[in-house]
């Protein structure tokens, strides 16, 4: 537990026992990928954002899809930091580790803090398992794990013998014994049953009811077997963290991208239409706004991402605003396609959710090593629009944000979260809709004078269009055009002045953005620069020395192109002895953009 | 918009100056589909023609509709893109052999497979002509071009098989300078819920000069042009030749007429046969050993991808008529905080 | 390299752990591959194996040949530079149903009108295992996906008709479970010149479990799979049915026997067929209302794309005997400065 | 004519006239395009070779295959520059233009020097013509064309009269008129006629005999017609460059770069696979390899960008060098196949000969702004090396270069040219067979102790194996790999280190580089820093500030990535107080590349 603690003798339950309050917890659940341990993790996740603590979330799932059971290379983990204050990571180390089976003991083991507690299913520790984990002898019995608190349960056994009149067959019981961890760990943490029973309720009851109640059922007995069976010697309190009020839900990254989506389509008036391929970790998005029909979303699923990107464009140039999404790899596709919409001038958005790369790469692990790749991955002077959301829910947000650019500048907007945001959650504090103001879209209707390129002289925007107006048939291509006409032109004159166009329109987006935000002094030693979810871990960095004195400043930048216009206080940037720009790229790759002002970062 | 009443051909020509080759077949297809559009009373602004890169793919800037000049190969993905969301425009594709079946290819099959409510021209001129006449996918083997010195290698895809091995539900062949045929032709695809393919072929007389002249030169045309009307016997040769289906549904070319075979006896053409293997059997006929045919080989009825998902749209509205931003952001479980 | 003798099934094992799900229909088909190489003579050294992105496509992990997991879709195309420049090797592609006939559709229907001399092992389960579960090219339409709440709303490709449309001059259907009909069609891929493909029927069953089930499964089998073997007649349901063609060229089911249709009347196969649309209108058999066809197509012969372009190459390297660098850069007008 | 001119009485021909020497002349041929200008360029374009000048050359196409006679959009252009000295570019201003028709003298006129020379075919100037061109009245007769030196031919009319007997058609005998034109140059400047003579019956003899009789008998009449019609006063003279000794011939950079493929494959003891997908200005090096098969190069033409880069990759696998080229659009389809390339770490060479740009851009116009798409345009950290051609026939040394560093390092390389280069011309000096040290590529064949990732430990290669090679079966692919075996690895700190090893192994290219170049002193108050095609636009200017006493100094970057090494001696980059980066792009594009020492460019 990452702070201090105090022992109080609060009376929780129906039995009194010690209660230690801490200020916040990381718990890590760890098993076999077909253990359910991301279901176990999103349950105790939910309890806690309920009992109104901060948290954050990262899942960590295999690379297969089911790998063979017992295997390391099969184990899947779910880490939760909950706190009684605000929380920007999941944790770097876990203060609990709950181990379902030896191979995810051997893999999550080594992050355990030091005296950290571990609670192991020791009916898993057989032999077959011992040797698929490569162990030579039983961890649980050589004395490996002296230091540490352990709790060995016979999770399976107990789940057994709770359910052996349930009527289910060996295989479904066994399957249940996630909950009996998950009920141990809700009183350890003293964490209200209620949402549980309920969330479990709804999870099974309609397909499988026989199972509602065999995990209930299940939930319970490990809840009060935590209670009664005193391996615990104490229970832990991490109180409320003060946090604004208002309604919450637990969102992930990727939920909040797709709702953030629907949201700026309805706030902009018009319909969305998304064209995607699947690609991990970008699927999600896709399956979330397939169920988003009623509100003005339609998806489609096509060939590969060059249709994505194409049909996304012929949507925008049909008066809907397209969205495509993927990852690396995918948004590598995408390239020829963006440039044309550069070239059309057509509103359009792009998520890419970075992974692991080059190439394949790691498809379920996270990186930012993408910033480039969007910034230039394309032929010619070819500016896109490009911000970045740094938590999960501020994948909503920037999501907004990206549909009222693309729209008002008739611009490509890329939208670049990544892994681990997608698929990490925390709590967000649901909108009201009076919170955010509607940015209706604009289309030209007006045939007299009506010129396709000329430009609004405030956004350099040029008119849009829904083919079906009447006077107001148009061609335009990927040719370079008259700055005018938008017909054809080869004059270099006139290229020239597209150019710099093109380039001065995204600049313009400067003007939407409010003075630069910095965490700490506007002078200082050291500024930290970053960008995407790299926000959490130098947010608490940075905060933890500053309260030890250090004189050290925070800017985390959400626009990547344009940079934020020549910050007001120009001493916040430029006179800082020491710039460091961390990003969750391996080799320190940064945000090289053209904006003025920022030769100098 | 019924208002805009008696189009002329003309009303369909822009103002920009049409940049093809003197004498290319192109002037011809864009002169039938301006001719097509008027008679069938088109309205200009509520279509749009979308095409990829290629000398033909320049088209839509001949046109006074709304037009997209895209990306080399691609013209389908924009087009589906568009007319999933704009269900009520009219939306054309003009591509030719290298846009549509070599990059392109793909995102053609997927067309078809999807049966998108699109109309695709695909000129075929048997080259690449912007890029100055490498051989294309539909060249016949051992062309000698700019890239292939020794000569091309690869076997050449006949676009009709390629769609029907698609699972295209309208596929009709035509030629540029057959003025009269084209603009049926264009008229049928315009006609036809669902993709409509019309693989024409067009002239390159700077690259490939007479690239079909075997087939549509004055002398040959009766001997060499099969010419598929639904219900009537595929006779050609002025009638003294038709086509027969042996026993093992191999098609044959016999002769007509008296103490020959009996005119009964001549396949009678079927463009709505279920199966699209009798339109890819009668695609199987080519230069030089069998006339080659041209008009509607297939034509079935199929749902169309945009209109199905435009239902599951109605559907899904009509079943969760309180959609709307709050109750999509309070999905999951809620909780206050004071 | 004659001098490994004797493989046996366990000498094409890697010592990489196959990490495909419990039960996955790619556990029997690399055990097939690797039986029917070991009975083969397939020499390891000489054999590379190249696959795209997918479950299947893991699949050169776990042999002891050269192998090459490359991107998504484009297998082909790294076969096809591969076998023109080393026509010795032993090139065979693993693909799955998404990789080859969605993103790569294009690289496949190429590959055919080509016919490299590629084995094509094409890992069909109607599903993207290796995403979650989406609905694939070749999913039944009306599948509910994770991408597909509502259902999907395409129609799926045939496989065997899309590479049939393409050209393709050797085509097979078998399943994952049937072991020894698979290895019989792997060991006849192997033995084809030019390009082979093989439609392999797998399950999935994390994701789509039983995606076959109506053809394989035990109890349905013998009236729902129609074995194609040359020369043979075709018959199933243990002979009491048949396949006979009626006079417009469309097979039709009839029962057989006495009383019945003749023996004497049922098709007999002939995957030599020169036109591909014999073998189409095979492939437009399919479940529910007819026998489901398994077995080789179409097995003919054309000349292959890597023999054709370094036949080419020796003609040139004789023409020209005295090719070498200095004449390479004495092109053209040649001048002398001092 | 570019510099001061100084008249003499040479007697050159038979008929003796006055004869003005001059440095250098710019001369532009303007027609229809159907009026073989490029045809006309180059035979002046050979024979001033041949006479010992040094020369440069810019053909200038429509981008309409064939467009309408007589339009404004349909003339085609070829522009030479000539001089006794060395020449850096095609020149700016043409001092001679040649012009065809009323289109091509209302698009070239304004860019002749004032009181230049004007030729002008008198009887393409019919009403339609002039109509056509948009001009209102004829500028031959309504005194527009004062100032100028006007030389009104009847081109046409003498070609016809010329061959009223050759039995010629019409139609024929109109197409030979650029020869009466090309004879009549050849009179003005001096030029040698047999090797003209020569060329037009190497041309025409074998497939139209006809026509090449035809075609020198225009030619000489052109060339006697300058001699006797005495309409030119005087004859120019531009003496031979002093060059460096040896045979030349002249080469255009597509041409160079095409036999620096084969010479490269050839020293390197490689078959060469080249796999392409037609795309103007990058074709004719499909075209000219085409032709090289008995050289050892075989390519193909497959179905997309996407299809050659990976059929190029197959043949690295096999153990060829794969090759693939493209232009803008065309090699951002290739993004996520080189990605590849980068995680197999196999030997590939990308060329891409830039055009306008963005998306189709200005396919037949030149520009350089595809850099920062060749060194970031893919997913992950992704380096590969980088480097540029200069001149036409530095696209040799650098196609040569690009082969020898991407065997050598087992890594794509890109080789950037541009329109300009690719059709531009200039005399090239033939190497010497003993001037270039072959590169034999080794294959490993030892299977003992075989790890298809270790590396050598002076490039950081590994090594590469043919397929076929006993005892060496491996498997590739691009998930992330372990760091020795090459087996996939999901491992943090191996992906870590196989960045940097990536990373690594590109800047180890440094130590193939000499000393920095630099034109001018080490020292100075301005320092140009260009890549690419302006280096002889860049040379001429700073060469001209230079001569005016200007402290100017000019480094001219081959590689791109890696940049050069810390140069040797640091104050010829650090102190200079203004640094200049000029690129053939429109706002600038520079390189931004992560070589340490190049921060403060
Ligand atoms: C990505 C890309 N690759 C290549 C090109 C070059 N290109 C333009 S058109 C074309 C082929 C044209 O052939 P076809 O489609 O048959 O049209 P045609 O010119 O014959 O009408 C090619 C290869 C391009 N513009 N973009
Ligand atoms: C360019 C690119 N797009 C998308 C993906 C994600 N992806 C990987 S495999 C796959 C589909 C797999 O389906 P299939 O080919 O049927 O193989 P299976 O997993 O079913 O064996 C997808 C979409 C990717 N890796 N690369
Ligand atoms: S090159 Fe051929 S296809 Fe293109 S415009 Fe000219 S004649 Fe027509
Ligand atoms: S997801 Fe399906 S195809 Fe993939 S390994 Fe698992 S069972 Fe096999
Ligand atoms: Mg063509
Ligand atoms: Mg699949």
């Amino acid at each position: 537990m990452a702070t201090s603690s105090t022992p109080t003798g609060q009376d929780m339950s129906a039995t009194p026992r010690p209660i230690i309050e801490v200020d916040s917890v990381v718990i890590r659940f760890a098993g076999d990928s077909g253990d359910g341990m991301q279901l176990t993790g999103s349950e105790f996740t939910k309890a806690s954002a309920v009992a109104g603590n901060d948290l954050s979330t990262l899942p960590d799932y295999p690379a297969e899809i089911r790998a063979p059971t017992g295997t390391l290379f099969g184990v899947s983990g779910f880490q939760l930091q909950f706190a009684s204050h605000q929380v920007f990571t999941p944790g770097d180390q876990p203060d609990v580790l709950v181990a379902m089976n030896p191979a995810a003991l051997k893999t999550n083991l080594p992050d355990l803090v030091t005296s950290g507690s571990l609670i192991v299913n020791t009916a898993a520790f057989t032999k077959p398992n011992l040797t698929k984990a490569k162990y030579e002898s039983n961890p649980l019995e050589d004395g490996s794990l002296e230091g540490y608190q352990v709790f060995p349960v016979d999770v399976t056994g107990l789940t057994k013998e709770c359910l052996k009149d349930s009527g289910l067959n060996a295989k479904s019981i066994d399957r249940c014994k996630n909950f009996f961890a998950l009920g141990m760990t809700f009183w350890m943490f003293n964490r209200p049953i209620e949402p549980a029973l309920k969330s479990i309720n709804d999870k099974f009851r309609k397909k499988k009811p026989e199972l509602a109640d065999a995990n209930i059922q299940v939930f319970k007995a490990g809840y009060h077997y935590g209670e009664t069976a005193e391996i615990f010697t104490q229970s832990v309190q991490v109180k409320r963290a003060e946090i604004a009020p208002g309604k919450y839900r637990n969102i992930m990254g990727n939920s909040a991208t797709a709702i953030g989506l629907v949201t700026g389509a309805t706030l902009a008036e018009l319909p969305l239409l998304y064209a995607g391929y699947p690609i991990t970790p970008a699927s999600t998005i896709l399956h979330e706004l397939s169920r988003y029909r009623a509100y003005g979303a339609t998806t489609i699923q096509v060939e590969d991402e060059i249709a994505a990107a194409g049909a996304a464009i012929g949507a925008s140039f049909g008066g809907s605003i397209g969205v495509t999404a993927s990852s690396g790899p995918g948004v590598a596709l995408k390239a020829e396609a963006m440039g044309l919409a550069v070239s059309l001038e057509l509103p359009l958005v792009v998520v890419n959710v970075q992974r692991g790369g080059p190439s394949t790469g790691l498809p379920t692990k996270t990186e930012q090593s993408d910033l480039l790749q969007m910034l230039y991955g394309r032929n010619g002077e070819s500016p896109v629009a490009v911000l970045s959301a740094r938590t999960p829910g501020d994948c909503f947000d920037c999501a907004i944000e990206a549909v009222r650019i693309a729209v008002k500048y008739m611009t490509p907007v890329v939208l670049m979260t990544d892994g681990y945001l997608a698929n990490g959650a925390e709590p967000w504090r649901i909108p009201k809709l009076s919170d955010i103001a509607p940015f209706p879209a604009k289309f030209r209707t007006d045939p007299e004078n009506f010129f396709p390129y000329e430009r609004d002289e405030k956004t350099l925007a040029r008119p849009w269009v829904k083919p079906g107006t009447p006077g107001l048939a148009h061609r335009v291509g990927g040719l370079e055009k008259d700055a005018l006409t938008g017909h054809v032109s080869y004059d270099p004159e006139n290229h020239q002045k597209m150019c710099e166009l093109r380039r001065d329109k995204i600049l313009r987006i400067q003007q939407e953005l409010g003075p630069i935000e910095v965490n700490g002094e506007h002078e200082g030693e050291v500024l930290v620069i970053g960008w995407g979810s790299t926000y959490g871990a130098i947010t608490k960095s940075v905060n933890e020395l500053r309260e030890g004195g250090a004189k050290v400043s925070h800017v985390h930048l959400r626009w990547l192109n344009p940079l934020h216009p020549h910050p007001p206080q120009p001493q916040a940037l430029r006179p800082t002895p020491w710039t460091a720009r961390p990003a969750r790229s391996r080799c320190g790759t940064v945000a090289r953009s053209r904006s003025p002002g920022w030769d100098a970062t | 918009m019924g208002s805009e009443i008696k189009l002329k051909k003309k009303d369909f020509q822009s103002d920009q100056d049409v940049r093809w080759c003197p004498g290319c077949g192109d002037y011809s297809i864009l002169a039938q589909v301006q001719k097509s559009f008027a008679e069938l009373g088109v309205n200009r602004d509520e279509t749009v023609i979308i095409s990829g890169i290629g000398c033909s793919s320049r088209f839509p800037y001949y046109m006074t509709t709304y037009g997209m000049h895209s990306i080399h190969g691609r013209a389908p993905t924009f087009a589906t893109g568009l007319k999933v969301s704009r269900p009520e425009l009219n939306v054309w594709v003009i591509t030719g052999d290298g846009d549509s079946l070599s990059i392109g290819g793909n995102h053609l099959i997927h067309a078809m497979r999807r049966n998108v409510n699109l109309k695709i021209l695909l000129f075929n001129n048997r080259i690449y002509g912007l890029t100055k006449g490498q051989y294309s996918p539909t060249s016949e083997t051992g062309k000698r071009t700019p890239s292939t010195p020794l000569g091309s290698v690869d076997n050449p895809f006949d676009p009709v098989s390629v769609v029907l091995g698609a699972g295209a539900t309208f596929v009709a062949r035509s030629i540029d300078t057959d003025t009269k045929h084209l603009q049926e032709m264009i008229k049928r695809a315009h006609a036809h819920k669902g993709t409509a393919i019309i693989e024409i072929y067009q002239n390159c007389n700077v690259f490939n000069d007479g690239a079909f002249v075997q087939i549509t030169n004055k002398d040959a045309k009766e001997e060499q042009q099969l010419r598929l009307v639904h219900g009537e016997p595929m006779l050609f040769a002025g009638g003294t030749k038709g086509i027969r289906f042996n026993q093992l549904g191999v098609p044959e070319v016999v002769e007509v007429g008296e103490g020959k075979t009996s005119l009964d006896a001549i396949c009678k053409h079927d463009e709505t046969m279920d199966t699209p293997a009798y339109a890819f059997t009668l695609a199987q006929l080519r230069y030089p050993d069998h006339p080659t045919p041209v008009g509607v080989f297939r034509a079935v009825s199929r749902p169309t991808y945009d209109d199905a998902v435009n239902e599951q749209t109605q559907r899904a509205v009509a079943a969760k008529p309180s959609a709307d931003l709050s109750s999509l952001w309070h999905q999951g479980e809620v909780w206050e905080a004071e």
